[in-house]
């Protein structure tokens, strides 16, 4: 186990998957020489040259189109989007193309393609560049979608979602880039989909995705303070969506409360609360509890952007509201 | 209103030359599309096509001239109205039939339907339902095609309404800026659905566009196949060759509607009737005829061939079974 | 009351809106002369003339982008997109222009405009042409969405919208265009959002949208002739989602079963019975049960859409093992 | 490496000609703005501005000499660089720092950030975010201009890097399609963040853009604000008079970053250098000085007041309170 950032351990995977297949290239805006904004991709231009590391033109839906058409010639090409908040201008390549040609060709084109977009909120960066954009996709057949949310998750899950022979939606987040973790550096490959407990507990289970994992776990110690043992859960994966282990461990804990960045309506909570209310119905002492954004565009003032990301002590008050 | 000839294009030097037997094929093949497409239409009415449909006849010189100049392992990338370039591709007429009845012996098992023939292993990489969606995934198959380094090539076609669409601005400009081994083939033909070029562009000499991007651009005859040959065959050495993209302007008309439920009445007489006077069939039959390398009877014979072969291909592809409901959908999906 | 079709209803409220005020204008493709692929704009070029019925080139990112520049400078724009699934071009312009502008600008800015979107499955159009996009929006903050199910509501709901002073969301559906029924003519102008309960029943709550709305009325027929007597509710709105009148509904059924046309992973389905269990848990005799489109795109063949799509019989299998 | 200008400009027969107190505003407004970004950046440094800002030092020729071509009832949508046009249009520069700060008393409430200060009541309908965003909503507010009757116009800045986009080519489309009286404003300063122009674009000169559209353009020395002024007096006396659209370059750059988490090592020191030699104001306060509208104390003091009157400003917003988070925001998203 190496201590490295979540940015490092990006850019880890990308540059072993690389050295490891010659087919895999990437495609971004401002990746090239300077790296990339968020400085994921230092010094693979250096390492692989312009032909695998393209800088591109600003736009997104030409150079994410032509992510399909390099994927069903037999490249896996990587996408990075800037900010998750410009999967927007693409939307239609990812919905209509990418996410429908396997199946719309009988089962006879793969699609091997990664698209990386680096969003979340808690950087004072204004609406159009704080969000997550998780739930954008969520409800697209044929996507696979996943949410790094520790420096090990971001390494190992991009170079699953590299070696899938689907498109892989990854969500990074950007408030995430500069924390260390421990990251098992060459380690076997993870499933890249399905839930993953991080902390066991029995009186109440919480998942979380992105950002909000690191949040609930805090919250989770505020609540030991008060006896209250929280079992924490990474969602990791939207889609498909697990949700198996879940409601095993509301079996336990009886509640189950969800955390997202993102507004209530039509965030992934729903379907978790929804999911675990059918398989687990009987267990469940409370109604599943959702914390979430509220219901507007993030704001830019500080006070008023900490006060709409879910808090440690708001997701323990939630918490607590049901034990 | 006289219908649109293209300005005389410039040399080609690189292009080889047709031979007779290339002549008589190209000939041949633009029976067989309009055949295909005559088939495809009565089938509607039949029933056995479902949804929509979008015909190509009258833009047959299109598919059958450029169809003749890609290698096996060139990349094709269509539309919705792409009928003309799989058949030229020589995509199987029984599965194209099939797909379109919506069988499982459909060439994507039944499962695309009429607006997204695809068939992967002749490089026909697929066909894009919305307008310009296809572009952008052409530029990848040209960055695939220019990093392969074997001198492949991507063929993109699109229509006029296209041009309008961001997706066709961007796939040009980067298809440009990295001097990809793509040919914009755009089939002009007067309009998108109901509205005339007109409206909806600038001009009507869409070759314009490619000033944009300082593009090299042809504009051509397109209900004259050799034309569209002599264009594509150039634009395709260049590329090869490491020239870069072209965008390729066919000034063409489509027979019928828009799509199968549209009877065209927003054209004006005068311009179809002066299309139609343009068949262009009948102005390569009576060129080959003049050729001394056909004669009426021998062109009623590969007409007569063809059509039946559409027909019967059409048939067997009817009595083929419906796809099982219970077939494995995530297989589909999901590799 | 009259009896027309959902495609007169359309332009019968295009037409009084029209009339009531010069500052309301219609772009789209097509809908000039030739009155829209729908026929939903028909003799509107001629009545109100070019300046007012705008026939667009194909760029849906133009013309929805501008339908908010002509919202933020005085007029009421609408603009048509053909199909639902086209709304994935313009994607960006909705939801980060559009859904934020009111927003960004610190409540300064109006923005009353429509987008009316026709979508959804049931005609053999294919993966790209038979969506109907519902989901795709839900988690946008800013925009209201609704998606009427009838010619009256179409005709009303769509009256609401114009009338609104923010960005509106219409969902239409393609197979309901000609679809008969009584329309309230120059009736008063119902809420734009908000459910309705379409059909009283004691034994089980069902909740559809659109064209799903007439497979569970004929559902509840089939349950009726079993004695299961099903209370069916159209939803209307999805954003904003008022879930109070549903959870009614289940203190008095005790059973819920939502029912759309959409992937059940990020539908709105999800959402309603999270929002239902929270606020009627206790009157749950059964987990809320969801029928919905299989997770895959939308098959061209017959047999596979017909079996794709929510039959009443699914519907009223679904309710029957619960109740 | 030598500043690129531009090639000298049509005549501009019906534009007005400046008097001496225009000019002397031209240069007052330049330095205002030069002044209100150093503001920023300080205010930066310090912790006030959160997040990021994307400062425009060195393109102040453009704000200045189109924004004292507009009219009270014309309408300016720009981009996150757009602080320039906002205090050319004069937005209260202590409501701007506000905004920036995050305020209660920002222009947005502090809602909006240094990204989206908008002021619709001064015609500033908006700052986009989304490259590109911008224009197809500027195109909307050119259809009011046009359907009002009353010779309004709407202009629209953006990036060299935003000509790349699908939003830019169905913008420029539309506007040129239906006539309408938009002006195209593009601010050319070589960079798109990271990557110089020649990386993204088939060429450098974007006036070329125009030409896939027919559309009437021009290119101007972006550091030349009488050029400025000229070019834009004159497409926007087209505009009024029902001429359409016009798209004018402005050739520029920027002094800083991209945003001020950017050193901008990727830029040749010869080039900034070359810039730098060249920054409007500079070069403006020596024709004012050779035209005897100006002396070098004159200048200072311009420079001096300004300075002052922005740190109050600055100041000023810097001791208002925060926004109070139980305000209502359902108020703020719903009229
Ligand atoms: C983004 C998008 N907008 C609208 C449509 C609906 N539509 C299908 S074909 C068509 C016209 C296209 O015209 P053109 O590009 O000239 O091709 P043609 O049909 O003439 O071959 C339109 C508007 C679509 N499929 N995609
Ligand atoms: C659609 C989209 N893609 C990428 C970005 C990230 N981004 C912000 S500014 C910028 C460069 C824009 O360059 P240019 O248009 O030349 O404007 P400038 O910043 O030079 O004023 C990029 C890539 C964005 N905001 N929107
Ligand atoms: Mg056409
Ligand atoms: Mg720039």
């Amino acid at each position: 186990m190496q201590e490295i950032t979540y940015r490092e351990a990006i850019l880890a995977a990308l540059q072993e998957e690389m050295r490891r297949d010659d087919k895999i290239l990437i495609m971004g805006e401002d990746i090239g020489p300077s790296g990339g904004p968020f400085k994921t991709c230092q010094g693979l231009y250096e390492e692989f040259g312009p032909a695998r590391v393209r800088d591109t033109p600003i736009a997104e839906t030409g150079f994410v189109g032509a992510a399909l058409g390099l994927a069903i010639t037999g490249y896996r090409p990587i996408a990075e989007i800037m900010f998750a908040d410009f999967l927007g201008v693409c939307f239609d390549q990812i919905v209509n193309s990418i996410a429908k040609h396997r199946f719309m060709s009988g089962g006879k084109v793969k699609a091997p393609l990664v698209i990386r977009a680096i969003g979340g909120a808690g950087l004072r960066f204004g609406a159009q560049h704080s969000q997550t954009g998780e739930s954008w996709l969520l409800s697209v057949p044929g996507l696979t979608i996943v949410c790094p949310s520790s420096p090990n998750e971001a390494y190992g899950m991009l170079r699953a979602a590299i070696r899938a022979d689907n498109p892989v939606i990854v969500f990074e987040h950007k408030a995430l880039l500069s924390t260390k973790g421990p990251v098992d550096i060459g380690g076997p490959i993870p499933p890249l989909t399905g839930p993953r407990v991080l902390r066991p507990g029995s009186d109440a289970t919480v998942v979380a995705s992105l950002a909000m994992v690191g949040r609930a776990l805090e919250a989770a110690e505020l609540l030991a303070k008060d006896g209250i043992e929280a079992e924490v859960i990474d969602i990791r994966s939207l889609r498909p969506m697990d949700t198996g282990p879940i409601a095993e461990s509301v079996r336990k804990t009886n509640i189950l409360v969800t955390v997202e960045e993102q507004a209530q309506i039509g965030g992934w909570g729903g379907e978790v609360a929804a999911q675990v209310t059918e398989s687990a119905f009987d267990y469940l002492d409370a109604p599943p509890a959702r914390v979430t954004l509220p219901d507007y565009p993030v704001p830019y003032s500080p006070p008023l952007e900490d006060a709409a990301i879910p808090s440690p002590e708001r997701i323990a008050a939630t918490v607590k509201s049901l034990v | 209103m006289k219908a649109k000839t293209a300005k005389p294009q410039r040399a080609t030097a690189k292009v080889r030359p047709l031979t007779d037997k290339d002549r008589l094929d190209l000939f041949r093949m633009m029976v067989r599309i309009r055949e295909f497409e005559e088939e495809v239409q009565r089938s509607y009415l039949e029933g056995l096509v479902h949804g929509t449909t979008h015909l190509c006849q009258g833009q047959e010189a299109v598919s059958a001239g450029t169809g003749i100049v890609f290698r096996e392992d060139d990349y094709i990338g269509y539309t919705y109205r792409g009928h003309g370039i799989c058949i030229a591709r020589g995509m199987d007429a029984e599965a194209a039939f099939a797909e379109l009845f919506g069988r499982e012996t459909g060439v994507c098992g039944g499962v695309g339907g009429s607006m997204h023939l695809t068939d992967i292993d002749k490089g026909l990489i697929g066909a894009f339902g919305i307008v310009g969606g296809g572009l952008p995934v052409s530029v990848g198959a040209g960055v695939t095609a220019q990093l392969n380094g074997r001198g492949q090539i991507s063929a993109t076609f699109f229509g006029d309404g296209a041009t309008n669409i961001g997706a066709f601005h961007e796939a040009m400009n980067i298809a440009q800026v990295w001097k990809l081994p793509v040919l914009f083939i755009c089939e002009n033909n007067l309009y998108g659905e109901f509205t005339r070029i007109n409206h909806t562009t600038p001009y009507e000499d869409l070759i314009k566009r490619a000033k944009g991007y300082e593009m090299a651009a042809v504009q051509v005859d397109g209900n004259d196949v050799e034309a569209v040959y002599a264009a594509t065959a150039e634009a395709a050495g260049r590329a090869r060759a490491g020239g870069g993209p072209t965008f390729i302007e066919c000034m063409t008309y489509r027979h019928r509607g828009h799509s199968r439920t549209d009877p065209a009445k927003y054209r004006d007489p005068k311009e179809v009737e002066a299309w139609l006077a343009r068949d262009p069939i009948k102005l390569y039959e009576a060129a080959l005829i003049k050729r001394k390398l056909l004669t009426k009877q021998k062109a009623e014979a590969i007409i007569a061939e063809e059509r039946a072969a559409m027909r019967a291909a059409s048939e067997r592809a009817a009595a083929a079974p419906w796809p099982d409901a219970g077939i494995d959908f995530q297989a589909l999906t999901f590799a």
